[in-house]
């Protein structure tokens, strides 16, 4: 396995996020619709459409791909995820951007990037059900992973594997941030939506990375 | 779903589309299609009054710019916060050099955005301050007044703000106003029947028929309770038990009273309700300034009611007393 | 019954209470509690104006007394016409010796108590005349045109009319004015779904979810049909192909629109059906001189729209641009 | 059988109608409720309590009470029935209110008075299914009975006949006036509000006196 992969080959993980939301947008709305206003598929969708309209006339690598879409997801879907997913690929982009390859070291310091960014905006944290719940685990599996000396390839699944656990937490908790906190107990027993998409998105760039890494 | 819009997706357009041609004496639109402005702003030699919000409120947002009221309003999608981007348009179509007030109600989104916007303001040398509006007593309890939501509390702020930047107040002296106008409020909200968002199709939450839900926030928020329906009567009185030892408000003050329906609500009952508030504030010695009365601040079709009290010292009274014109207010 | 009622017997009464402890700037209450007036009335040396109708339709008809508007205006039951006494006590108030002019709606009721009003105020000498909204396309063709109701037209008779009388015509000058606002207007409802007064308990009529009435008046009297509920823009069409041939309106004519709300319909709604009027109504080269769009003459909850379109001369031009102050409609 | 009663004692039929009306309140609010807002019961009952009151506190005669009567209603309901029952009881007194004792050439008079009276202010006439379609036949057997040289309680007895079958050929009317006429065809079936208290009101009148004539 290779540990590391150009900024170049690095923009076909942005074109798989894309491509992602796009066919998850009935699920997530469908989860949002449970405890929520069953909107969450539709506001993605519409954010990653626009900066896919953005990216088809650039040729960009990795890091200017994931600061375009950060930029749109800001400046276009507003509410709450506007701010914190503009963010989340906002500080991909910034922390990766004078790295070209990108290695290990690299990505965990984009990880820790997005979270001290999302942290600076939001007061959510685990156990709160928000996509904090996905992202927290995810990234402490992936330095865990990189201080134990695993390979590039093998802390991806890490951060893969601390996401979906951290996604399959929020089920029974009960939501404390966002629109689902009015449910109070009621919001227990159902997956969160944003938590759910942090964790497609942890998913689909890890696994397509570590195509990259073959 | 008995609505009145053509694609759902487009209703924020639309309705900004027809709002902009039915008032065009009072707000033009901007090269922004989310951000409003007063016809007669950046106005030369005064603080700018921004505000924004999610769509869904009217007349909040765009229907309270005007004279010495608000200069730019962002709009955001139903319920949801507007952007960055169009809170730092407004910005820039309120200001004339003399710095620009963001007053705003506190949610998350709300914040995260004026946040962003108030950043790339800066980068252009815009002194911007802004006050978070946080009425909403059911929200938190007064030990945490910070985390309780803006309501139709805001309007009174944008009244003492957009009067004090146009009796010449520097921004500092707006900011003041602003929130020394908001500590002095409290709000509380009953819900009766729930709303519903034309893109989504259905109600967002369920109130039983025979029930009211007290302390209802405006995107149907969770309240205290859920209980039987009483009368207008009791409603009142709840209402004023909410908010009465909450600031507190004592025999001898002067207010001001505002009572807003959520939309479907007829008007008529906005009277009935008010009838005994007044009697009851009459009885506690305590002196309405002034009342408004009417749908000021709604949640789509929501049926229910808000009550909004604010405090009156020597300093605020003229600043509610000033001449407005506006969509959503009008005062000589 | 999700209400904000006390006694549903009584809710004339006690919306009369609080309307006029919220508005005593500008109403007043008279010796009889059906009957209000404005603050200044009778203003000498001007003809009264008086209007009257059944409750339900806030603001009308309290709300449109005021400055340059009514002077006067006698409350009934929901939906139902003021007594005749009333109507006398309404014109005995208006009165400063120069005469009275009753502006009401073309309803049974209200002919028959009028009629007897008047009897009993020529008994005290007072000069009245009348004019009879009858702006309703829907009701009746066009060839039996004094079988209409009257509907939201009825606000820009008397918008005529307080104009002409506070600009000093005589009593024959002021019907003539209102007369003509009135013979010069089109109306037409879309009803989306029906309204519950509160003593019944349930909607007095039905209409399915999913459909539309077209033509509806504003106590849920018939439309033209019932039919599958169109987009917004489609809705336009509709009113404007009913409303246009009916006067008829054409190109360089000069109009005043009013679009307003049956109650419940969000007011964003409004503004996506007015964006398409007045798209619709430039593409045919009539010109738009003022525009109201909000919620003008209701039906206590009804969702729905009224289109109302009146032509302009360059009499009734400065008539409808004279400034207003009243609790539901404030023009400088 | 005689031939005419006073001034004093015809005050019963007016108590006699204020008491039926009480009793009937409920009946006519569910026959209303079929094709017009259910509320004819209440607000008969509204305007003949509150003529009580008024006359509980006079010592008056049978068109005095009429008088009476008649102006609490015009006063008091508004609406449509206001003015058309107002009215109806103001006519039966100022017809009489010179005669002292009331004979059937005097009750003719009333009952020609009243038609007079809602024929200027109502369009309304037979077939259109309202208290019209009660009231005119009614008032014309007493007429047709009079001329046939029948006594007064015969008079009577045909003006009650007239009424109910003119009451009850509302049944099968499309409305033409007033709320029921929005219903169009789907107002056929079923009796019509205003009619159904004119026929009582002539039922209880008829009776009443027809007591004084024993
Ligand atoms: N303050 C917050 N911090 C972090 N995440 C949040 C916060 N509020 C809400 N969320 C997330 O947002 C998700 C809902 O997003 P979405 O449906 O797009 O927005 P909305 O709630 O405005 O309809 C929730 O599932 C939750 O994960
Ligand atoms: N124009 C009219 N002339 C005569 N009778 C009428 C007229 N309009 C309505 N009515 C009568 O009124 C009755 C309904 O009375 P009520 O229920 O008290 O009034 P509303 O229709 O205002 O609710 C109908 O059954 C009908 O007999
Ligand atoms: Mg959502
Ligand atoms: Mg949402
Ligand atoms: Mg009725
Ligand atoms: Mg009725």
């Amino acid at each position: 396995m290779k540990e590391s992969f150009s900024q170049s080959a690095g923009r076909t993980a942005v074109d798989a996020l894309i491509a992602m939301i796009h066919q998850n947008r009935g699920y997530l709305s469908e989860i949002d619709g449970a405890i929520g206003d069953g909107d969450h598929g539709i506001n993605m969708d519409k954010g990653f459409t626009l900066a896919e309209r953005e990216l088809a006339s650039k040729d960009a690598g990795m890091s200017e791909a994931f600061t375009i879409l950060g930029r749109t997801l800001v400046d276009e879907i507003g509410g709450s995820m506007g701010p914190l997913y503009g963010t989340f690929f906002k500080r991909l982009g910034s922390a990766s951007r004078p790295k070209d390859p990108v290695d290990s070291e690299t990505m965990e310091h984009m990880l820790v990037s997005v979270l001290e960014g999302l942290q600076a905006i939001s007061p959510a944290k685990p156990g709160d059900k928000t996509l904090m719940d996905t992202l927290v685990p995810g990234v402490d599996q992936f330095k865990n992973a990189r201080a134990d000396g695993k390979c590039f390839a093998d802390c991806l699944d890490s951060m893969i594997g601390g996401a979906e656990k951290g996604w399959q937490s929020t089920k029974d908790m009960e939501a404390k941030l966002g629109r689902a906190s009015r449910l109070g107990e009621r919001s227990r027993g159902v997956l969160d939506a944003g938590a759910t998409s942090c964790y497609l998105i942890i998913k689909t760039m890890g696994e397509t990375m570590k195509e990259l890494l073959k | 779903m008995q609505r009145i819009i053509n694609n759902p997706d487009f209703v924020v357009e639309e309705y900004l589309e027809g709002f902009v041609k039915a008032h065009g004496d009072i707000v033009v639109p901007t090269s922004n299609p989310r951000v409003l402005a007063y016809r007669e702003a950046p106005v030369k030699g005064k603080v700018g009054i921004v505000t924004g919000g999610g769509s869904g409120h009217k007349p909040a947002f765009t229907g309270y710019i005007g004279k010495n009221l608000v200069d730019a309003a962002a709009v955001g999608e139903i319920f949801s916060s507007p952007t960055a981007k169009s809170f730092y348009h407004a910005i820039k179509a309120a200001d004339s050099g003399q710095g620009v007030a963001v007053l705003y109600g506190n949610y998350a989104g709300d914040n995260m955005n004026v946040a962003m916007a108030m950043e790339d303001a800066a980068d252009d040398g815009i002194a911007v301050r802004t006050v978070v509006a946080n009425d909403d007593v059911p929200s938190a309890p007064v030990s945490q007044r910070e985390k309780r939501r803006g309501v139709a509390g805001e309007i009174l702020m944008w009244k003492a703000g957009g009067a004090k930047a146009a009796l010449g107040g520097t921004l500092d002296e707006v900011i003041a106003a602003a929130q020394k106008a908001i500590d002095n409020t409290r709000s509380v909200g009953i819900g009766l029947s729930p709303c519903t968002i034309p893109a989504v199709g259905k109600p967002n939450f369920s109130i039983e028929p025979g029930k009211m839900e007290f302390g209802i926030g405006h995107h149907g928020e969770p309240g205290i309770s859920v209980q039987d329906i009483a009368s207008a009567d009791r409603m009142a009185e709840m209402a004023l038990d909410t908010i009465l030892p909450d600031l507190p408000f004592a025999g001898g003050d002067d207010v001001v009273v505002l009572v807003s329906g959520l939309g479907a609500t007829p008007v008529m009952e906005l009277y009935i309700f008010y009838r005994k508030i007044e009697q009851l504030l009459s009885d506690k010695g305590i002196r309405v300034h002034r009342s408004y009365v009417g749908n000021y601040f709604t949640s789509l079709d929501m049926m229910g009611i808000t009550l909004t009290l604010m405090k009156l010292d020597d300093e605020l009274r003229p600043l509610i007393d000033l001449e407005v014109y506006s969509v959503g207010l009008k005062q000589r």
